[in-house]
């Protein structure tokens, strides 16, 4: 026999300046199973919280609805009460009386009437509520960090130097990313490298961390506190433990042209590289699709022969290991347009119209040029310089809706850079706003125009030509009545659009993460949960969620790693029980709910008899993997699939209390 | 039909099954099913145009499930629900040896069911075009009328469900309208129960029937329920593309989805 | 048929529709007191056979409302709903059972104001066509009982 | 073999070399270029700024039109007419509920099944394949080919490649013998309709686009638009006055220069009715054999 309390709450006036709280709390007594019935001015004050704690012992009840407010707001409140006084925290439910009833309908009659119903409702409902107990999953205490930019280091020393075990997987022959890549960094001008390898060299060496280069996610299940990842270690065809990095390979192979992705094109490299001279580890690999002993059939092999070390092993094949990992942060980083997506611009076929990525190659002391600007048709210093920011970016026309939100700043700091390496020089910046919101960056950018004498144009570029060796670069000054300009550049630098890596659909889909239009990784909420994706267990930082520059990505790395940190600080996770279940022994097994979770919780049960053999398949729903949306439940045909806190009962019992006069006439 | 009645012999001589459904004359001279066991009971065995019912409904009682090795001869209808039914897991492999005869009256013994899926590509079963007939004056009508006519019709349900037990695709082991924890259909005999019973058997069987009309058949009280099982279908046919009993994966209507999936009529 | 007060009941996911509600709340929007709301985790978990209950259980107009395609905080579950509503509603079209008095709807939790609209809507729509006994009466009609009617059948 | 044939007016007027050499060219190739009866005019840049429904019904009944009289395929040699044409044949193609109202409008029921072309559409396809067997005489100049604004945007509707920077003319014109330029203004604007309005502007676009092309050393410019030939050659003495120049260069439609190469008389081509004069010399100096041109109208540059 259910003894409910009902608590009806005036919000002072909020709730019974419309709703005469008291004549609910009457109505209230009567419904059949109410044990005890009260309204207080402010129940979620310290004497109202006393109030229902003191009735649920002196009552004896088995259930408590609070009639407030949203249970959005104060549930979890009401329940730590009832969990205080004793009784199962999920045996409290709350009436909506506020935001559903008194703020939206006027002082009346009608008004006290539905909020008495709604107490009905929610009194029908908590009769039928069981006592429900967190779940507990246990936590492997290593986390996977996807990616060693900036972003995947940050994350991974941040969890190592909390006591915990990081398996680090990187896609290329070194960790560093596209921060390696960059010259000095804004706006402090301090030079990239210098801040970032020895952070590299710290991964290297930390003992926490595992660190696999040239290596790559192949899949991942499980769930949260218990993934297991499978990853690829693509074969490097050097045997890194014999291998002493003294580079003779590298500098006797003769295949010497293949573009240098470092160098973002702007450099060579040979078949057999390190990507670049701080590369962590530093020892190379052979790039197979460009290695004359693989495509020629085992001709060559001249870096054989002359390895001192005997170090050359062309036999490696690709490698598997599976690993156990109880959380798993991405940070995959982004990529660029390249010059050839836009038309305006020549497709690409302009020589010295290059990516602010090859700028910061050409401005920096380890790039082609030995970080003096010269032109890539000629290697001529140019005398006239123009950037372009707003390349593809903010152009829906381009697809690319977005702003990339670092060309503006980093544009500022490519013509300042030029500004200090040719004096005689002049810099124009072509730009539709300057996003330079971040500290001490619109100063920075201020310096750049007042001190550097750069030379910023509001407006956009329509197109750029060829004429007598000059970049004829046509465009509006919208500060000066649309007046068109024209520049004879020597060279141009387009801020092009920052955009996902190629991979990341592929990745998204082994991950089971979502990912949004441009096919950026969507975080769980915009705002309140930027580091977590939608699926537990799995967090984002860095450029893989969206363009961002150093300090953005630093800050989320150190974001998703205090989110694993917490993760395993404890040995087991609690969640929610809200969850769905199967009953095993009117299960079918026709598996239709299967492809409707959306987190992939249920799998196949086998029911063995004594002997072994198979009686039949269930499903079965993973309580660490379910996240309570009960999809399966309302399309389970035998209704073999129940969910806590909605069960079939409850929901049929909210809808049967009300109005129910109507069908006692007619049933 | 000798060569039928050859293959089945051979089946149940060489032990490839122990049980085989077909039909036989009943005494009072209708076609009904048979269950073979033994090779001399074979000379029963009939097969013509009378032999219309879905034997695919007996692959899940507990009767034939307790014999390990099953043959059924399976008409178009019976192939496509066998089929729907091994999508939706309700056949182990190496169950059953399912043997169908063509159009040009040869003998075929499937090998599996992808054998099946591309021999129901080719074996379209043609549009009832009356039935689609009488659905669509039924929709002409006014809303009032339709449902005076569904309510004399359903009206007359005695809850005998033997649509349920006729249908292939109803293999729950404990159905919804058994459950009164709560009482999703009400028991007494009454149209609101009936109306609920014949909604959610609807509901359960879209995307899923194959339009074999069974239930309409053996309905007791002559109730038309194949003008909803038609309807169901071609519904399921053009709001979504998916057809049911012709795919051994399960990506069916209503468990699959797609994003720009109409929807006009929400506001 | 003035005096007549509609009884609705509106069936909600708890992140977008039952937010919305809150808004509406948080932003003082009147409407229609007939209203009576029904807490769901998604549009995905609404049972059909629940909207059935709920007019034999005497509710005059249904309001099924979830996130926006794409919004759904399962990322899903919303369009599973979908589906199984373009299903239910054309099977109980064909039944003759009125569908004008169930109202499906995207309300987001930042659409407070279009909630409001939507619930006076709805009210003031089934104020015009009138209660809904038809259905509940079901349960009145048995075996036998039939013949007092005067039912149109098509042959 | 039969093609429906929509002139538009400059074809009628401006134009009318452009039509005969397109006719003459197209007899070479046994394709009779038949004129849609009771065509109308496409509506132009006036009635899209106007009304939407005019700007489709008045080209969706030339396309009806041409439909009843049996064409799979309508030739449109000018880019305007074009651009309206094919605006209203995709449009009533993906938006069956704009048909409907269409039909409506212009009363007559049809499935917009007539597709129009392009002048560098049909040369493509009727042409190009069997030109190069059927050259007499080599071109040897070189030629900054001119697309100018509607034959290749807007991009999305007529998904041409590389729209910035096409190369459809060159491909074709290559086949003569003809050395097509990498050069800067291929579509950029001609100033189009201001012609009328405000010549000043014409003036500076179109005498920007005719400077390039002698910067980079081209012999003639070649066009497929009367618009854009009308800007660049009519206006010619005014852009010289403007820039204080005298460029001389003369201006010819692809249809003309392929005549050439197939060895057609040059006034059948309607050479003689260009404003900047075509000397005879100009083919024959560059050692092909020509007949004589009579200019009759052209201006003294």
């Amino acid at each position: 026999m259910s003894r409910i309390g009902v608590f009806v709450c005036h919000c002072g006036e909020n709730i019974g300046a419309t709703v005469d709280c008291a004549e609910v709390a009457k109505m209230a007594k009567d419904f059949p199973g109410v044990a005890f019935s009260i309204d207080y001015k402010y129940m979620c004050s310290d004497p109202g919280q006393t109030l229902i704690k003191e009735a649920i012992k002196e009552h004896n009840l088995t259930g408590v609805v609070v009639a407030a407010c949203s249970p959005r707001m104060h549930e979890p409140t009401f329940r730590k009460v009832a969990a205080e006084a004793g009784l199962n925290p999920y045996l409290c439910e709350m009436a909506n009386l506020r935001e559903h009833c008194s703020w939206v309908h006027y002082k009346d009659k009608s008004t006290t009437l539905k909020a008495a119903e709604l107490v009905r409702m929610l009194v029908e409902k908590v009769k039928l509520n069981t006592p429900l107990y967190p779940i507990k999953v246990p936590v492997t205490k290593t986390a996977l960090v996807i990616g060693g930019g900036i972003a995947g280091i940050q994350t991974a020393l941040d969890i190592a130097n909390s006591g915990h075990k990081v398996i680090m997987v990187e896609k290329s022959p070194s960790i560093g990313g596209h921060m390696s890549q960059l010259s000095e960094t804004f706006p402090t001008l301090d030079c990239s490298q210098c801040i970032l390898t020895p952070r590299m060299v710290e991964v290297a060496q930390h003992p926490n961390i595992t660190l696999y280069t040239y290596a790559e996610l192949e899949s991942l299940d499980g769930f949260i506190g218990n993934f297991k990842a499978t990853i690829k270690l693509k074969a490097k065809s050097v045997d890194h433990s014999v291998c002493n990095g003294c580079g003779e390979c590298s500098a006797k192979c003769p295949i010497k042209k293949i573009p240098d992705e470092f160098n973002a094109g702007l450099g060579t490299r040979p078949a057999i590289y390190v990507p670049f001279p701080q590369a962590v580890p530093n020892k190379p690999v052979i790039d197979r699709d460009n290695c004359t002993y693989f495509r020629k059939n085992g001709k060559c092999g001249l870096c054989e022969k002359i390895c001192p070390t005997k170090a050359i092993d062309f036999s490696q094949k690709d490698e598997f290991i599976t690993v156990d990992v109880g959380a798993v942060v991405v940070t995959t980083g982004f990529d660029i347009k390249g010059t050839d997506f836009f038309p305006e611009y020549g497709y690409g076929k302009y020589k010295d119209i290059i990516t602010g990525l090859q700028f910061e190659r050409l401005a920096s002391a380890s790039g082609p040029t030995l970080g003096e600007i010269r032109r890539p048709s000629d290697g001529k210093i140019p005398q006239n310089i123009v950037f372009i920011s707003c390349a593809g970016s903010r152009d829906p026309a381009k697809g690319i809706d977005y702003c990339s939100k670092i060309c503006c700043m980093y544009l500022a700091k490519h013509a300042m850079l030029y500004k200090h390496k040719v004096h005689s020089g002049k810099a124009s910046v072509f730009y539709m706003d300057i996003r330079a919101g971040g500290k001490t960056y619109e100063e920075f950018v201020r310096r750049a125009i007042e001190e550097d004498e750069v030379n910023y144009v509001r407006g956009r570029v329509s197109r750029i030509y060829e004429k007598d060796g000059k970049l004829i670069v046509k465009g509006v000054d919208t500060l000066l009545n649309s007046y068109p300009v024209e520049i004879e550049a020597d060279m141009v630098v387009l801020g092009t659009a920052g955009i996902a890596n190629p991979e990341s659909e592929s990745l998204a889909q082994k991950l089971h993460i979502s990912y949004d239009q441009y096919h950026f990784f969507a975080e769980a909420h915009p705002k309140l949960r930027p580091v977590e994706t939608n699926t537990a267990g799995i967090m984002l930082a860095g450029a893989c969620q969206f363009p961002k520059d150093i300090p953005d990505s630093v800050s989320q790395a150190s974001g998703a790693a205090s989110k694993v940190s917490a993760l395993f600080s404890q040995n087991e996770l609690t969640r929610d029980p809200l969850i769905a279940f199967v009953n095993k022994n009117t299960c079918v097994g026709c598996f239709m709910c299967q492809s409707v979770c959306p987190y992939l919780a249920i799998e196949k049960e086998k029911i063995k008899a004594k002997d072994g053999s198979v009686i039949r398949e269930v499903a079965k729903i993973n309580p660490g993997l379910c996240q309570g949306c009960g999809t399966c439940v309302a399309l389970c045909r035998s209704k073999s699939i129940d969910i806590n806190g909605y069960s079939h009962k409850q929901v049929y019992a909210e809808v049967m209390s009300l109005f129910n006069e109507r069908s006692l006439e007619y049933v | 039909m000798q060569e039928l009645n050859n293959k089945i012999a051979e089946l149940l001589t060489n032990n490839l099954v122990s049980i085989f459904i077909s039909y036989k004359k009943g005494l009072n001279g209708k076609i009904k099913p048979a269950f073979f066991t033994k090779p001399n009971e074979v000379y029963e065995n009939y097969f013509g145009d009378e032999a219309q019912q879905n034997l695919a409904v007996y692959v899940h009682k507990p009767e034939v499930k307790k014999y390990s090795k099953v043959g059924i001869l399976a008409n178009i209808f019976a192939l496509k629900a066998l089929l729907q039914l091994y999508a939706e897991n309700q056949i182990k492999d190496n169950y059953l040896t399912i043997v169908t005869v063509n159009q040009d009256n040869k003998v075929i013994v499937f090998a599996d069911f992808n054998e099946i899926e591309s021999y129901i590509a080719q074996h379209q079963i043609e549009k009832n075009t009356n039935k689609q007939k009488e659905i669509n004056e039924l929709l002409s009508l006014s809303r009032e009328k339709r449902w005076e006519f569904w309510v004399e019709q359903l009206s007359s349900c005695i809850k005998c469900y033997a649509c349920r037990a006729i249908c292939p695709m109803c293999y729950c082991s404990k159905c919804t309208v058994e459950l009164n924890q709560p009482q999703w259909i009400s028991v007494p005999a009454h149209s609101l129960g009936n109306f609920e019973w014949h909604i959610m058997r609807m509901m359960h069987l879209a995307c899923r029937c194959i339009n074999c009309q069974e239930c309409s058949r053996v309905c007791p009280m002559n109730i038309p329920l194949h003008l909803l099982t038609t309807k169901i279908n071609s519904d399921m046919e053009e709001e979504f593309g998916q057809i049911a009993g012709m795919k051994t994966t399960l990506d069916f209507a209503l468990n699959t989805f797609k994003v720009d999936d109409y929807e006009n009529f929400i506001r | 048929m003035s005096d007549f007060e509609p009884k609705i009941i509106a069936f909600v996911c708890n992140w977008c529709t039952y937010a919305g509600a809150d808004l509406a709340g948080t932003s003082r929007i009147k409407y229609a007191h007939n209203i009576r709301i029904v807490r769901f985790p998604c549009t995905g978990r609404i049972d059909f056979m629940l909207l059935l209950k709920a007019f034999q259980s005497g509710a005059d107009g249904i309001i099924v409302s979830g996130c926006h395609p794409a919004d759904c905080h399962y990322t899903a579950g919303n369009y599973h709903a979908r589906r199984r509503w373009i299903v239910f509603q054309n099977l109980l079209n064909f039944l003759g059972i009125d569908t004008r008095r169930i109202t499906f709807s995207w309300v987001s939790a930042a659409e407070g104001a279009k909630w409001g609209h939507l619930v006076n809507e709805v009210v003031d729509n089934i104020k015009k066509i009138g209660p809904y006994t038809e259905y509940a009466k079901l349960g009145k009609i048995g075996i036998g009982s039939i013949s007092e009617g005067n039912y149109a059948r098509i042959e | 073999m039969k093609i429906g044939f929509y002139p538009g007016c400059s074809l009628e007027g401006t134009a009318r070399e452009y039509n005969e050499s397109l006719k003459e060219i197209s007899k070479v190739f046994k394709i009779e270029l038949e004129e849609i009866i009771d065509w109308n005019c496409c509506g132009a840049t006036a009635a899209h700024s106007l009304n939407k429904d005019l700007a489709l019904a008045l080209p969706a009944r030339s396309l009806a039109l041409a439909e009843k009289q049996g064409f799979n395929e309508i030739v449109v040699p000018c880019a305007a007419c074009y651009s309206r044409l094919f605006t209203a044949y995709s449009e009533l193609n993906s938006e069956p509920e704009k048909l409907e109202k269409i039909k409506e409008i212009i009363q007559i029921d049809f499935k917009v099944t007539s597709k129009p072309i392009n002048v560098l559409e049909f040369i493509n396809k009727y042409i190009k394949p069997d030109l190069k067997d059927k050259i007499k005489n080599k071109i040897n100049l070189n030629i900054a080919c001119y697309y100018g604004c509607l034959l290749v945007r807007p991009p999305k509707l007529l998904a041409v490649e590389r729209y910035e920077d096409p190369m459809i003319m060159e491909e074709i014109i290559k086949i003569t013998g003809a050395k097509p330029l990498d050069w800067a203004f291929k579509t950029e604007c001609c100033g189009a309709g201001l012609s009328v309005s405000k010549t000043d502007v014409v003036n500076k676009l179109s005498g920007k686009i005719i400077d390039d092309a002698i910067n980079r050393k081209a012999d003639i410019i070649i066009v497929a638009c009367p618009m854009c030939q009308s800007n660049l050659d009519m206006r010619r003495k005014s852009i010289n006055t403007y820039l204080n120049k005298k460029l001389d260069i003369p201006v010819l439609f692809i249809t003309q220069l392929i005549g050439k190469a197939l060895g057609l008389d040059s006034n059948k081509l309607g050479l003689q009715r260009h404003f900047v004069k075509v000397s005879p010399e100009l083919f024959m100096q560059k050692g092909i054999s020509s007949d004589s041109v009579s200019n009759k109208i052209g201006v003294e540059v």
